[in-house]
C-alpha cells in the first residue's frame, strides 16, 4: 500500500541530493535540441564534471523542453535560473568556469525577457527541470500526489465535479467541456470503458504534444489514470505518432517505472482500482487525430472516421463506451485536482479557462514552447513573448489551428486566444499550433499549401472532401498560376462552402478554412492574379 | 416579325445531335417559320455570320481550331446552346485525355492502321492536350445533355428558346440517353 | 435491424408535415415510408450504413450542422427538412464533384439507363458540371472470368466491399489508399481472377450503383440489370439465423 | 480471451520473425493488431512486401484485402524496398516558410526524384514528413535517422553525397 509518506519520502530524497549539490546544470534533451546535438553537449558537461572532480557539488541532468527552441539546443543552470542557449560542447569549459561567477553573457537569454516572465506554466510546470525518465524527479515535482488524492480521498463524481469546476476544455481543438465529456461517459451503464489519450499531433507547425510527451510523460499518464477512476475504466490507451520515436520511448519507460511503483496497474496503490496503459503507435495519417478515426485505428483499420452520433462516450473502441481526450488536456488534470477547480477557473477568460500551450513557430524571434492564460492577445504572445519578428520582414499573418485553421492578419492581433474569439475569425484554437508568415510570403501560394496537405491527408470516405479538396486544390493552383478567372474564384468560393458544410468529418469540415480565412482577409492578393479572360481555356487549350 | 437565327455547328462529335435534331421531322417545317437557319452543316453557308440568336453546338471542343471556332461563334451568338453530351461533358471524344494525344495518334495513326500508317500532316488541326467540353472555353447559356438528346427535347428546348424562354428539359433527357 | 425499444412510437415533422415512426428508425426509412424522396448513392437496404456519398444530408431545426437521414435517427419532436434550396445546391455539387472525378462516359457504359448516378443527375437536374474533369487513368481488371472491375466507374460508394465483407464473408474486395487516390483492389491488389477468395456469388455486382463491377457476357451498352432488393432479403436471413443461433 | 493457437510458420527462415510473431501473441494474436504487427514487419525487414502481408494475414485472420487496405492507408508504411539511405525532409508549415520547397527542388535537380520516392539504383529514398515537430530547427530533414537542422540546400545535398559515397 502506497501511502503519502511513500511519496514525501521520495520527494525529500530527491531534494536533498539536490540540495548537496550547489550548481544543477540541466541539458535539455527534447527532440529538437537532441537534433541540435545536445546529447553530445550533456556527455560534454558530465565528462567535464568529472574531470575537474566536481561530482559532488555539480550534477548534470537531461530535463524536458526550457522553451527557446529557436536557441537550441538549451541549457539551464540551477538554482540561479540562468538559461543558455545554442550552446556548443566547445563552450562547456567557458559555462563550468563561470558557475558561481558572472554568467556567460554571450550565450545568455535573460530569464527578465517577456518570453519567461509573461508565461504562466501549468501544463509545461515540469518541462526543463525534471528528468523526465525518472519517475522520482516527477514525485519530487509533487506527481501521482493528485492520484493519490483521488484514489484515497475522492469519489468519481467527487473528481468529476472538480473537472466541471474548472470549466478544462478539450485542447484538442474542439474545446468540448471536459468535464461533460468525463460525465457522459461515466453515466453509460457499460461494465467495459475506455480511456484514451490522442497523442496524434499531426498538425504541421505544431509541436506541443510532443514537447509534454518528451518532457513529462507520467504527467500525461496521471491525468489518464485519475480519469479512469473517475469514468470507471480500467484500461487506456495512448494513440502516438510514430514520427516521435522519443516520445514513445520516454512514455514506454514511464509506463513501465509507473507500473512498478504501482501508479498503474491491477492495483493501484494497493488499492482496488486498477488501471493499465498500452501504447498505440500511428503510421502517418492526419485523420486519424479525429476520434472516431483514431478509435478505428487503435482497432487496426483503415483510419476513416465514421459519423456521430453515436459518440465514442456511447460506442467507441471495440463497440465501448470510450473517453478520448488529447494530450493537454490530461497534463492539466493533476493540477486541478492538487489546487482545486476554482483554482484553475480563476486563469483565463469568461468561457476559456486555464492556460494553452502554443508552439510558436515560423518567421518569429522566439521560436518555442510557451504557455500562456487564455485570453491572451496575438499581439501580446507574437510580439513579447515571441520577441517580435525574426529579420526586417513585417508580419503579414499569424496561422493558427494547424492546416484547417485560418490565417489572421495584423489588423487583427489584438485579438484575445479563446476558441470564441479565434472561430470568429474564421480560424480555429486547434491544438496550438501559431505560425507566424512575414511579408515575404505569397499569402495565396500558403493557402495553396494547406490545400496541398488536406488534399494528401484526406480519407477519401466522403466525396465532398475526397473530391472537393482536390477541386479545390486544382481551382487555387490555377488562381495561383494566374489563369484563373473570376468565375473560378466565384466557384472555389463555393466549392468551399459546399465541404464545409457537408463532409463527414472535422477534417473536411475544415478543409477549406485557409482558403476562406485568406479570401476573407487577403482577397485583393486573389484578385490581383486574376486573369480578364472571362472564361479562360482549360490548361492545354490557351497554348 | 424578324424571324430568329439560329445556327448550329459540328464540332468534335459524331452528327447524331444533328441527326437527332433532323428527328424532329415535319415539326421542323413549322419551326421554321419563326426561325431561319443562317449557319449549319445542315445548310450550304460557309461563314459564321453576325447577330446570330440562338446557336446549337454539337461536340466538344478537341483542337485548335475548334477553339478558335468556338470564340468566334460566342463573340456573334446572343444565346448559346450545347448540345449533346459531347458539348456538355466532352463525353466520347474526351475519352483519350487519360492517354495523352501522344499515346491518342499512335494508337490511331499506327497500331491500328495495317498499311503505310503515316503520321498526321502538320495542316490538319492539332489535338488539344485535353479535350473539353464547351464551357470549359467559352460561356454556355443552356445545357442539353444526351447522347443524343431526344427529338422532342431537343424540339421543346427549341421551341422555348425562340419564344425567349429558359426551358426547363429536367427530366427529358440525361447523360448517356 | 431489431431492437428491443422499437415498439415505442415517435412523432416528427418531415418538411412540416407530421409523421409517426418506430424509435429506432432512421429519417431515410420514416421519409420513405411517406413517400418523401431523399437522394442516396452509399445506402442500400441490407448493408451497414457508411454516410459517405453526403447526398441525404438533411436539415434539422435547431442543429446547425446537416446530418445524414441514412444513418440519423428519428427522435421526438424532430422537425426535418429534406430538400430546400441549399441542400438542392449542396446535392447537385456533390454530383458535379462524383462526375468530374472518374471517368463516366454514360452514352459508353454498360449500365446506362440502370446507374444510380446517372438518374440521379436527371432526376436533381444537373446538366453540366462547372468544374474541369480530372480524368484519372484506371487500368480494368477483366481477368476474372464472370466479372469485369473498372475503377474508372467507381464512385468509392463501398457497397462491395460491405457486401463482400459483411453479407458473404468473403472480403475479397476492399479500399486501398486514400483521399483522391483510393480505389477498390481485390486481396493484394491481384488480379480478380486469381482471387483465392472470391466466392464468384456476384453480390458486388447486384449492389454496385454505376457500371464500375459488371458481369462480363453482356456486349453492349445499357444492359446492366441489377437485382438490388436482393442485399436486404439476404442481410434479413443472415440476421434471423444469427438470432436462433 | 486470448487465441492460443499457433502461429503459422513465417514465409522464410529468418531470424527476425521471431520478433514479429512476439508482437502478434503479445497481442493475441488479435485482428486488431494488424497495425502493430505491421510496424513490427516494416521495423524488422524495412518495407512490406507480399510474402509478409499474406503471412500477416494469414497469422491475424485479417482478410488479404483488409491488410492491403491498412497497409496503403497509412503514409508511414512503404510496400516497396527502401533505398540504401534515407532522407526524410520536413514539409510542416514552419520548415515550408522557411524554406523546404528549396531543398526538395535542390533534391530533384540533383537525383531527379520528387519526395516518397526511391531513386533508380536503389541507393537513397527521399521521404516526406508532414511536420517532425522540431519547428525551431526549420527547415529540417534527417540522413539515415540523424536530423539536421537550419539546412541549406548544399548542406543538404553535401550530406547526402558524403553518406552514399561513404559505402562505395
Amino acid at each position: 500500500m502506497v501511502t503519502l509518506d511513500h511519496l514525501s519520502d521520495i520527494r525529500r530524497k530527491v531534494s536533498e541530493a539536490e540540495e548537496q549539490r550547489n550548481h544543477r546544470i540541466h541539458v535539455c534533451v527534447a527532440a529538437g535540441c537532441i537534433a541540435a546535438g545536445s546529447r553530445k553537449l550533456l556527455r560534454a558537461f558530465q565528462e567535464e564534471i568529472t574531470s575537474r572532480g566536481l561530482n559532488d557539488s555539480c550534477l548534470v541532468k537531461g530535463v524536458g523542453c526550457i522553451g527557446p527552441c529557436a536557441g537550441s539546443p538549451a541549457v539551464a543552470i540551477e538554482p540561479e535560473g540562468i538559461v543558455y542557449c545554442s550552446v556548443k560542447p566547445e563552450d562547456v569549459p567557458e559555462i563550468m568556469d563561470s558557475l558561481a561567477k558572472q554568467p556567460v553573457a554571450r550565450l545568455q537569454m535573460s530569464r527578465d525577457l517577456p518570453f519567461f516572465t509573461r508565461q504562466k506554466k501549468i501544463v509545461l510546470e515540469n518541462s526543463g527541470r525534471i528528468d523526465p525518465e525518472q519517475i522520482d524527479d516527477y514525485i519530487a515535482a509533487k506527481g501521482y500526489h493528485a492520484l493519490y488524492k483521488v484514489i484515497s480521498t475522492m469519489s468519481p463524481a467527487e473528481v468529476i465535479s472538480e473537472v466541471i469546476k474548472s470549466g478544462l476544455r478539450g485542447r484538442g481543438g474542439a474545446g468540448y467541456p471536459t468535464g461533460l465529456k468525463w460525465t457522459t461517459v461515466a453515466k453509460t451503464g457499460q461494465q467495459q470503458k475506455y480511456v484514451v489519450c490522442n497523442a496524434d499531433e499531426g498538425d504541421p507547425g505544431a509541436f506541443m504534444d510532443r514537447s509534454v510527451l518528451e518532457s513529462d510523460p507520467h504527467r500525461v499518464l496521471e491525468g489518464m489514470a485519475i480519469a479512469g477512476y473517475a469514468v470507471g475504466a480500467n484500461k487506456g490507451y495512448i494513440y502516438i505518432r510514430a514520427e516521435y520515436p522519443l516520445a514513445y520511448e520516454r512514455l514506454r519507460k514511464a509506463i513501465k517505472q509507473a507500473e512498478e511503483y504501482t501508479f498503474l496497474g491491477q492495483s493501484i496503490m494497493g488499492t482496488t482500482y486498477g488501471f493499465h496503459v498500452e501504447l498505440r503507435l500511428g503510421a502517418g495519417a492526419y485523420v486519424c487525430g479525429e476520434e472516431t478515426a483514431l478509435i478505428a485505428s487503435i482497432e487496426g483499420g483503415r483510419g476513416t472516421p465514421r459519423p456521430r452520433p453515436p459518440y465514442p462516450a456511447e460506442r467507441g473502441l471495440f463497440g465501448k463506451s470510450t473517453l478520448i481526450n488529447n494530450v493537454e488536456t490530461y497534463a492539466n488534470i493533476s493540477s486541478i485536482i492538487r489546487n482545486g477547480g476554482d483554482w484553475f477557473a480563476s486563469i483565463g477568460t469568461q468561457n476559456s479557462k486555464g492556460t494553452k500551450v502554443f508552439a510558436l513557430a515560423g518567421n518569429v524571434k522566439n521560436v518555442g514552447l510557451i504557455e500562456v492564460p487564455m485570453g491572451e492577445t496575438l499581439r501580446e504572445i507574437i510580439y513579447e513573448i515571441g520577441g517580435g519578428m525574426e529579420g526586417q520582414n513585417k508580419l503579414k499573418a499569424v496561422q493558427t489551428g494547424g492546416p484547417t485553421g485560418g490565417c489572421i492578419p495584423e489588423s487583427e492581433l489584438d485579438t484575445p486566444v479563446d476558441y470564441e474569439s479565434l472561430a470568429s475569425l474564421g480560424s480555429i484554437m486547434g491544438s496550438g499550433g501559431m505560425v507566424v508568415i512575414d511579408d515575404s510570403v505569397s499569402i495565396v501560394d500558403i493557402a495553396r499549401y494547406f490545400m496541398e496537405f488536406s488534399v494528401s491527408e484526406s480519407c477519401g470516405k466522403c466525396v465532398p472532401c475526397r473530391v472537393g479538396t482536390t477541386q479545390m486544390h486544382e481551382l487555387h493552383a490555377k488562381i495561383n498560376r494566374g489563369e484563373g478567372t473570376k468565375r473560378d474564384l466565384e466557384l472555389l468560393e463555393e466549392l468551399c462552402e459546399v465541404v464545409k458544410h457537408t463532409s463527414l468529418c472535422g477534417l473536411g469540415q475544415s478543409a477549406p478554412n485557409p482558403v476562406l480565412s485568406t479570401l476573407r482577409f487577403f482577397r485583393s492578393e486573389y484578385e490581383a492574379q486574376l486573369t480578364d479572360h472571362e472564361v479562360l481555356a482549360a490548361e492545354g487549350v490557351a497554348k | 416579325m424578324k424571324k430568329i437565327k439560329l445556327a448550329t455547328v459540328w464540332l468534335d462529335g459524331c452528327s447524331g445531335c444533328h441527326m437527332s435534331f433532323l428527328d424532329t421531322d415535319e415539326r421542323i417545317l413549322g419551326l421554321l417559320e419563326h426561325v431561319e437557319i443562317v449557319y449549319s452543316p445542315l445548310v450550304d453557308i460557309k461563314t459564321f455570320p453576325e447577330n446570330v440568336d440562338i446557336t446549337l453546338i454539337e461536340g466538344s471542343v478537341s483542337t485548335n481550331e475548334d477553339v478558335v471556332k468556338i470564340k468566334k461563334v460566342r463573340a456573334h451568338t446572343k444565346t448559346l446552346v450545347a448540345l449533346g453530351d459531347c458539348a456538355v461533358t466532352g463525353n466520347v471524344p474526351a475519352m483519350r485525355n487519360p492517354f495523352g494525344v501522344e499515346a491518342t495518334i499512335d494508337r490511331a495513326y499506327f497500331h491500328l492502321v495495317q498499311h503505310n500508317p503515316l503520321t498526321p500532316s502538320e495542316y490538319l488541326p492539332r489535338l488539344l492536350d485535353k479535350v473539353v467540353p464547351v464551357h470549359d472555353v467559352v460561356k454556355v447559356d443552356f445545357h442539353v445533355p444526351g447522347c443524343p438528346p431526344p427529338a422532342d427535347t431537343i424540339y421543346y428546348a427549341l421551341t422555348e428558346l425562340v419564344r425567349g424562354r429558359m426551358p426547363d428539359i429536367k427530366l427529358m433527357t440525361r447523360f448517356g440517353k | 435491424m431489431t431492437e428491443i425499444q422499437s415498439v415505442q412510437i415517435i412523432t416528427l415533422t418531415i418538411d412540416g408535415k407530421p409523421v409517426g415512426a418506430s424509435g429506432g428508425e432512421t429519417i431515410l426509412d420514416v421519409a420513405k415510408q411517406n413517400q418523401v424522396f431523399i437522394p442516396t448513392l452509399c445506402h442500400l437496404e441490407g448493408l451497414i450504413p457508411y454516410g459517405a456519398c453526403r447526398l441525404c444530408l438533411v436539415e434539422i431545426k435547431g442543429n446547425n450542422k446537416l446530418v445524414p437521414a441514412c444513418i440519423t435517427k428519428v427522435a421526438e419532436g424532430m422537425e426535418v427538412i429534406t430538400n430546400n434550396e441549399r441542400l438542392q445546391r449542396f446535392r447537385r455539387w456533390i454530383l458535379e464533384l462524383l462526375f468530374t472525378e472518374r471517368n463516366h462516359v454514360c452514352s459508353v457504359c454498360v449500365a446506362n439507363g440502370f446507374c444510380e448516378l446517372q438518374s440521379l443527375a436527371e432526376v436533381l437536374g444537373m446538366d453540366h458540371v462547372r468544374l474541369p474533369y480530372l480524368h484519372p487513368k484506371f487500368v480494368v481488371d477483366a481477368t476474372h472470368d464472370r466479372f469485369v472491375s473498372d475503377n474508372n466507374r467507381c464512385i468509392l460508394c463501398g457497397r462491395c466491399v460491405r457486401v463482400c465483407s459483411d453479407i458473404e464473408g468473403a472480403h475479397t474486395l476492399d479500399i486501398m489508399g486514400r483521399g483522391i487516390k483510393a480505389r477498390i483492389v481485390s486481396d493484394l491488389d491481384d488480379d480478380w481472377g486469381n482471387s483465392p477468395t472470391c466466392t464468384r456469388c456476384s453480390k458486388c455486382v447486384q449492389v454496385c450503383p454505376t457500371g464500375a463491377i459488371k458481369e462480363k457476357g453482356r456486349r453492349s451498352v445499357g444492359e446492366k440489370f441489377k437485382h438490388r432488393d436482393v442485399i436486404a432479403h439476404l442481410a434479413e436471413m443472415r440476421e434471423a439465423a444469427r438470432e436462433e443461433d | 480471451m486470448q487465441r492460443l493457437s499457433n502461429l503459422p510458420d513465417p514465409p522464410n527462415s529468418d531470424e527476425k520473425w521471431k520478433g514479429v510473431q512476439l508482437v502478434m501473441r503479445k497481442h493475441g494474436q488479435s485482428p486488431h493488431a494488424l497495425i502493430e504487427t505491421l510496424h513490427a514487419v516494416q521495423h524488422a525487414f524495412g518495407y512490406l512486401d507480399r510474402d509478409s502481408l499474406t503471412y500477416v494475414s494469414d497469422a491475424l485472420g485479417v482478410p488479404l484485402s483488409k491488410v492491403y487496405g491498412v497497409a496503403t492507408f497509412y503514409q508511414y508504411f512503404t510496400l516497396k524496398k527502401p533505398g540504401t539511405h534515407n532522407c526524410v525532409v520536413c514539409t510542416g508549415t514552419a520548415c515550408y516558410i522557411k524554406g523546404v520547397p528549396k531543398l526538395v527542388e535542390a533534391l530533384k535537380e540533383r537525383y531527379g526524384m520528387a519526395l516518397d520516392e526511391v531513386s533508380a539504383d536503389g541507393s537513397l529514398t527521399l521521404q516526406s514528413a508532414c511536420c517532425i515537430g522540431t519547428c525551431g530547427l526549420a527547415p529540417i530533414a534527417s540522413v539515415d535517422g540523424e536530423e539536421l537542422g537550419r539546412l541549406s540546400a548544399e548542406e543538404l545535398l553535401d550530406k547526402l553525397e558524403e553518406v552514399i559515397h561513404g559505402d562505395a
